[in-house]
């Protein structure tokens, strides 16, 4: 349980996708001009990244150790093919959630984020369930910083910033002061 | 399309008026994640290199065989075999580079630049300029991560490709090499582009008006 | 028909004016923290006046160089970039090379505040952004700590490293009450921490002083005091609740008093332009650096807390600004209501 | 009620000026002599302006009705003066521009009475005759906004007045006119209500006065008779008491909610001079043909408390006392809060002019704008708990869409925020300018 | 991937059929690459752990891998994951110790250290850092500091290892910990414990260590 604790903050605060490992940057310095959105597409990642856990520990335990040159493209496929397969049954069951979540899902397919959980998981040899629980924390740890930078950015877009500095330049530097603050969380509840 | 490129443009456009970290602001997540020195920048942007230059050079050739709906899964496959490759490549000759790279050699296929390119251009161009093309770009992409890569070992370890340039009395800026300071020091190659860039729009325009006022 | 037929201005109403102004309230917090930064240089000697100096140098150079000429005049008049560097002087460690606490000033002020427009338009506490960046880079030069009550003249020798070269330390290096607390699991008394007779910051060990000054700005109404409130009240709580636990978590008067946390409850988190306007977001952002605050300091890695938990609330200030809008007058179920009137 | 008296009463928020009310209070309201020429604007209420009766050439009496009203949101004119009419020509406004207006040269050998008339039986009137009449008598709001009094009483269908609320808060500093009316013309004042307390079938009237008017609250409760259903409330001083909502706020601790009128929760909120004009009506026969105005700031050089014919020019009125000192530099009609400057004295006194005031360097002396710092003061001022301060910043980007969704529209345009702010951000006028950016726009679109 | 919405021109027999060459072609090439390159990987892999395992386990010559089973160990040395421990050798055949992996979190990330243990002197012989990515500069010094990493050779495990202030080091089970970054060195200290508490019961002691006889390569 402690250990599970640990992977969850690790993963939401200490370890931050975007602000620790630079995944997800694209969405996190494209898309997170609106709060709105920031959020609905965290949470759309969070889906994509629960349900890239679960591909990933079922490949990792059934097909990869007998072919470990595959994993790169298998995780690839599998992934990308059941979000698209859930994507359909989004559409088709819950069309309110598809119109709030669902129109992100073929870009969050693309986004490092998804490859690198899948990667990481396996690299850190999770298990099932820690694997899922390094998911939640990983999406919550990016919404998080997406709905932070949104924040952010909505209020810094009334102010005085240079010309020369802004856009993708002033998001940057709004990151490092994110991520330096985020720095703060280092060596949480491991010394316990 | 205006007219046909020649390779020498197509080539430096890449490296510096398209140049895709700078200006389009692609690649962002290796760009930041592996430059915490020059060796690994220089390793990250060969293996990119390697993989854009491979799949610009197999998607140009074979684009007539490729049907439009699927060309995207089949971008993917091509990139990820070329990745793997490199992977493994590298896996295999420097144990130590892949050690500090990790996770992020594979996840080249996720660098949008790469995708982006073969969607954009290859697709649409013949295998030379396809190859020039992604030559280009590879090596813009490259100019940024070894800029930042540089700067990042020089202030956060005061070496440079592994070599020490100050001596040892100097005191690193380990922030540097930590994810703060690959943020800012990105940012601020950012604003020093823009600051160049508006520099040289700015003396084009002076010379453009002292042209007009000769005549 | 003698009648004085002046030129009429057509200054529009309202024509009388508080009497507050901004570079003043800026000079009220100089001389809030006048007393903790002059008993900070009695106890740690000339070399704190020379970090706080050139703290100050830095940040002002920097304001300087990178304003507009247009507006230089006036971002230098309004004092705020000088009380940056006071701000971050006063939380560095005593031997800090000057040539840190002069990159440390230029960082907060390029970085921290010109960057995003200049004075009112920064999210982030500039000082805390220049004090991060030094935390982060020079770790270990900003956790070495001269000790307090050395002969006045004698300066650390670390103070005059040479800029980019790393300090040397004369062995004598003390440790702050919460560096003792956390890894020795070891107490100070109050009366040293009332008295900043201790390692630490240079503004940050003398509480009773601190207490003084905060007392200054609320009588001046310089600050919001539900910021302040709020830190105290969660701090004290979540740390009254741990040490229940009888694990040996220090208590809420040792929470309050030790590090930077009055320091920075009241002359850095009151920030305005950094901190939320509406009186609810005003509690918010209080109860979260509070709560931030122990939870860094007790289960975190690090021994002090206090500028990570406002920058972090720094970043949410957007957020919580937003959703505490006050209910506006005459509308009773807040926003939802929405567009009556035209 | 009482018992919310307790607790201080008073609305939320709201700021406190220094009163500078001491120049004038005790100076008892003075009549200025007859001048040579009036300006009568058509426009100078708020609704339809006035359509002119009379034309160039025609005599007219001091009291004769001379333009009538345009619309039902619109009042009628009457002349100041008995003269002739020189004209209808376009003349000078106090914003500057320059509207139509009829100037009537005032006949010099007039004793300038105004004719002796029976009083009307109100009583016996009819609720639409009632309105009609005050509409004839021109009488508008004399707080400072000139809306048309007659309007408020047109109570609509299914809803019922319970209370009329008599504002002799006068929070605008420097001003005294409506204390010394108090002062000086209680019992007009208490006929005002009752002709109202009756027409209107509301229950009991409250007269709001803040506290720092014990004379008027004494004298008030004095001429009350006992069991008549009136009363006198002390309020704390505070400003901008003085506004509708937060009157009722403050008196009757009830939210009138956007978007809504007093009448809407069963009140008619009237300043003093508004009942004082309609008593003097009904009972002398007399239109709205002057008012009381202050004549105050330190640029004055004898303040006074005056009663005025309207369209006399302001410089007549500042020469009767005495003229502008040396160091003035800008004179303010209506109060130092929400009146505005006016670029030439050559103006006419309105019947929403409460006040003149002529302010020297001291007051008018605006160091440089600083960056807003988010302190937060303008918050603590705004009686409409809006947020000034985004106001401004959302202002300076344009983004007026995002202003209407803090209810922008919602602001009265106090001043309050612009009072408080330390670093001397005009909020007030870029709130105005986002509202009429705003219109523009919508009648554009429309 | 996006799986053709219809029967438009070329048909989804193509669609597929160009994707299944796709996909074997690349097959190729990847087992082609991986073929070339997995001796070398091995090798290296191998080499690196022998090279741990050396620095952990002084005076090691030869190094055979276990792993845990309900019966006891068994040497496997297919094995992988957790179960899995390395007996080291002498030359003369004796068992010097086992080197034993274990992880837990630092101050950044998980810190994974190998650790040499001597069964029957319940003693730590050596620590070597696999994996970790603490603070440069300061964290880092756990497997950077040779002053820090020497504190393990030799160093009592029971009743458990514990970091103190540096220079205060006084009884056997002691370690001095890094100036400033007394919580890596805490953690360090924390994972080795973690580690034994998992291994000690299942480690044979001296007698019973697993003999050397049928040992091959």
């Amino acid at each position: 349980m402690d250990n599970l604790i640990w992977i969850f903050i690790s993963a939401l605060l200490v370890n931050n996708f975007v602000l620790a490992y630079f995944l997800g940057l694209c969405p996190f310095l494209g898309v997170s001009g609106r709060l709105e959105t920031s959020f609905r597409l965290g949470l759309a990642t969070t889906f994509v990244l629960v349900i890239t856990a679960i591909c990933s520990w079922f490949l990792n335990t059934y097909i990869l150790p007998h072919a470990p040159y595959l994993r790169l493209i298998s995780f690839i496929v599998v992934i990308a093919s059941t979000v698209q397969f859930i994507e359909m049954a989004i559409k088709k069951l819950s069309p309110a959630l598809f119109k709030a979540l669902g129109i992100f899902l073929p870009l969050i397919t693309t986004n490092c984020a998804i490859l690198g959980l899948a990667i990481f998981a396996t690299n850190k040899g999770y298990g099932f369930t820690e694997g899922l629980v390094f998911a939640l924390g990983a999406g919550a740890g990016f919404t998080l910083a997406m709905v932070l930078m949104a924040g952010i950015r909505e209020e810094a877009e009334l102010s005085d910033i240079p010309a020369l500095i802004q856009g993708t330049a002033m998001n940057l530097i709004i990151a490092g002061i994110l991520s330096m603050a985020f720095m703060g969380f280092a060596g949480l509840f491991s010394s316990g | 399309m205006a007219r046909e490129q020649s390779s020498y443009e197509s080539f430096i456009k890449g490296l510096w008026r398209e140049n895709p970290v700078f200006v389009q602001v692609l690649g962002m997540c290796p760009m930041l994640a592996v430059t915490n020195t020059a060796l690994n920048s220089l390793v990250m942007g060969l293996a990119t290199l390697f993989v854009l230059m491979g799949s610009s050079f197999l998607v140009a050739s074979l684009k007539h065989l490729i049907p439009k709906q699927v060309r995207i899964s089949l971008y993917i496959i091509i990139i990820a075999t070329f990745v793997t490759i490199a992977d493994y490549t590298i896996l295999a000759l420097l144990p130590a580079v892949h050690k500090e790279l990790g996770a992020f050699i594979p996840l080249i296929v996720a660098n949008c630049m790469i995708l982006g390119r073969q969607e954009a251009f290859a697709s649409r161009h013949g295998v030379r300029m396809a190859v020039v093309d992604a030559a280009g770009m590879s090596a813009g992409f490259m100019f940024a991560l070894l800029a930042l890569g540089g700067v990042r070992e020089l202030l956060g370890n005061g070496s440079l490709f592994g070599v020490d340039l100050f001596g040892p009395g100097f005191e690193p800026w380990v922030i540097m090499i930590l994810p703060p300071g690959g943020f800012i020091t990105l940012g601020l190659l950012l604003l020093l582009f823009n600051w160049i860039a508006a520099r040289k729009r700015a003396f084009l325009a002076e010379v453009a008006a002292t042209e007009r006022e000769m005549l | 028909m003698s009648q004085h037929e002046p030129h009429l201005l057509l200054q529009p109403a309202p024509m009388l004016r508080q009497g507050m102004n901004t570079p003043r309230a800026m000079l009220d917090v100089w001389l809030a923290l006048l007393p903790a930064t002059l008993a900070g240089i009695w106890f740690f000697g000339l070399g704190a006046l020379l970090v706080l100096l050139a703290s100050m140098a830095g940040a002002l150079a920097t304001e300087w160089a990178f304003t507009p000429a247009s507006r230089r005049r006036a971002a230098i008049g309004d004092n705020s970039a000088l009380l940056t560097g006071l701000l971050l002087g006063l939380t560095l460690p005593p031997g800090l090379p000057l040539w840190m606490a002069f990159l440390g000033a230029a960082v907060a002020i390029g970085i921290g505040k010109v960057i995003w427009g200049g004075l009112g338009h920064n999210l982030f506490n500039p000082a805390l952004v220049g004090r991060a960046f030094l935390l982060g880079t020079f770790p270990i030069a900003m956790t070495t700590w001269a000790p307090s009550g050395g002969p006045f003249w004698e300066i650390p020798p670390s103070l005059l490293a040479l800029p980019f070269q790393s300090p040397a330390y004369d062995a004598l290096s003390s440790a702050t009450p919460l560096g003792l607390m956390k890894f020795e699991q070891q107490g100070t008394a109050l009366p040293e921490l009332l008295l900043g007779n201790t390692g630490g910051c240079i503004g940050e060990t003398s509480g009773a002083l601190l207490l003084l000054g905060g007392l200054f700005l609320l009588l001046r109404r310089d600050f919001d005091w539900r910021i302040p409130a709020g830190i105290f009240l969660a701090a004290a709580t979540f740390s009254a609740l741990l040490s229940l636990t009888g694990d040996g978590y220090p208590g809420p008067l040792f929470t309050l008093l030790s590090g930077g946390m009055l320091l920075g409850a009241l002359f850095m988190a009151t920030d305005p332009v950094t901190s939320p306007l509406t009186p609810r977001g005003a509690w918010i952002f209080g109860l979260g650096t509070g709560f931030l605050v122990v939870l860094i300091r007790v289960f975190g890695g690090f021994p002090e807390g206090m500028m990570y938990a406002i920058l972090l609330m720094n970043a949410a200030t957007p957020l919580i600004d937003r959703y505490t809008q006050p209910r506006v007058f005459g509308r009773g179920g807040g926003r939802d209501r929405g567009e009556q009137t035209s | 009620m009482s018992l919310f008296n307790l607790f201080g009463g008073g609305f939320s928020h709201g700021v406190h000026p220094a009163g500078h009310k001491e120049q004038t209070v005790d100076r008892p309201i003075q009549r200025v002599p007859f001048m040579d020429r009036y300006v009568m604007p058509l426009g100078q209420h708020i609704g339809a302006p006035a359509r002119p009766l009379v034309s160039a050439g025609e005599q007219v009496r001091r009291g004769q009705m001379i333009a009538e009203a345009g619309a039902f949101v619109s009042t009628c004119l009457h002349s100041p003066v008995t003269g002739r009419v020189r004209g209808i020509a376009s003349e000078r406004y106090p914003d500057g521009s320059f509207r139509p207006a009829i100037v009537i040269d005032a006949d010099p050998y007039s004793t300038q009475q105004v004719e002796p008339r029976p009083a009307i039986d109100w009583a016996a009137l009819p609720m639409e005759a009632f309105i009609e009449q005050i509409q004839r008598a021109g009488i508008v709001g004399l707080g400072g906004a000139a809306f048309p009094a007659h309007v408020k009483y047109a109570i609509p269908e299914g809803q019922r007045i319970t209370r009329l609320l008599v504002n002799g808060a006068e929070c605008e500093p420097y001003l005294t006119n409506d204390h010394r009316l108090m002062i000086e013309r209680p019992d007009a004042l208490l006929r005002g209500i009752e002709i109202l307390l009756t027409k209107l079938g509301a229950e009991r009237a409250t007269i709001g006065v803040e506290s720092n008017k014990p004379d008027a609250i004494e004298v008030l409760k004095q001429r009350i008779e006992p069991g008549q259903p009136v009363e006198v409330v002390s309020l704390p001083v505070k400003y901008p008491q003085g506004a509708e909502k937060m009157l009722i706020k403050a008196v009757y601790d009830q939210e009138v909610p956007a978007g809504q009128l007093p009448r809407d929760i069963g009140v008619v909120v009237n300043n003093v001079g508004t009942l004082v004009a309609i008593a003097d009506w009904f009972d002398r026969g007399m239109p709205l043909i002057e008012r009381v105005v202050t004549v105050s700031g330190p640029g004055a050089a004898y303040p006074a408390n005056l009663i005025v014919p309207l369209g006399t020019p302001v410089r007549e009125v500042l020469r009767f006392c005495g003229g502008l000192k040396e160091e003035t530099r800008e004179v303010i009609m209506g109060g130092p809060m929400m009146g505005s400057p006016v670029a030439s004295l050559d103006v006419p006194l309105l019947k929403d002019s409460s006040g003149i005031l002529a302010f020297t360097e001291a007051e008018t002396a605006r160091p440089p704008a600083h960056p807003c710092i988010r302190c937060g003061r303008c918050l603590e001022a705004c009686p409409y708990f809006l947020n000034p301060s985004r106001f401004a910043r959302l202002a300076r980007a344009r983004r007026f869409d995002q202003m209407k969704e803090i209810q922008l529209m919602d602001c009265v345009e106090c001043g309050a925020c612009t009072f408080a702010c330390p670093s001397n951000i005009p909020i007030v006028q870029l709130i105005r300018s986002a509202k009429e950016s705003i219109r523009h726009k919508k009648v554009e679109a429309a | 991937m996006s799986i053709g919405n219809g029967v438009k021109e070329p048909g989804s027999a193509r669609l597929a059929l160009s994707l299944a060459f796709a996909g074997f072609i690349s097959g190729l090439a990847i087992i082609a690459i991986y073929e070339a390159t997995l001796p070398t990987i091995t090798a290296n892999k191998a080499e690196e752990l022998r090279q741990a395992v050396f620095r952990v386990l002084p005076g090691v010559t030869r190094i055979r891998k276990f792993e845990s089973t309900p019966e006891g160990l068994k040497e496997n040395p297919e094995a992988r994951g957790e179960e899995v421990v390395y007996g080291g050798y002498d030359p003369q055949g004796a068992l010097v110790g086992y080197a034993i992996n274990s992880a837990g979190p630092g101050f950044q990330d998980t810190i994974r250290v190998l650790y040499g243990y001597a069964p029957a002197e319940r003693r730590v012989l050596g620590m070597w850092i696999l994996e970790s990515r603490e603070t440069p500069g300061l964290g880092d010094k756990i497997y950077k500091d040779a002053e820090f990493v020497a504190n393990f050779e030799d160093l009592a495990i029971e009743p458990q290892i514990v970091a103190v202030k540096k220079g205060t080091r006084s009884a056997p089970n002691e370690i001095d910990a890094i100036t400033g970054a007394t919580i890596s060195s805490k953690a360090v200290a924390r994972i080795i414990n973690e580690g034994h508490q998992r291994w000690k019961g299942r480690l044979p002691a001296p007698d019973g260590q697993p003999g050397i006889e049928e040992a091959e390569q």
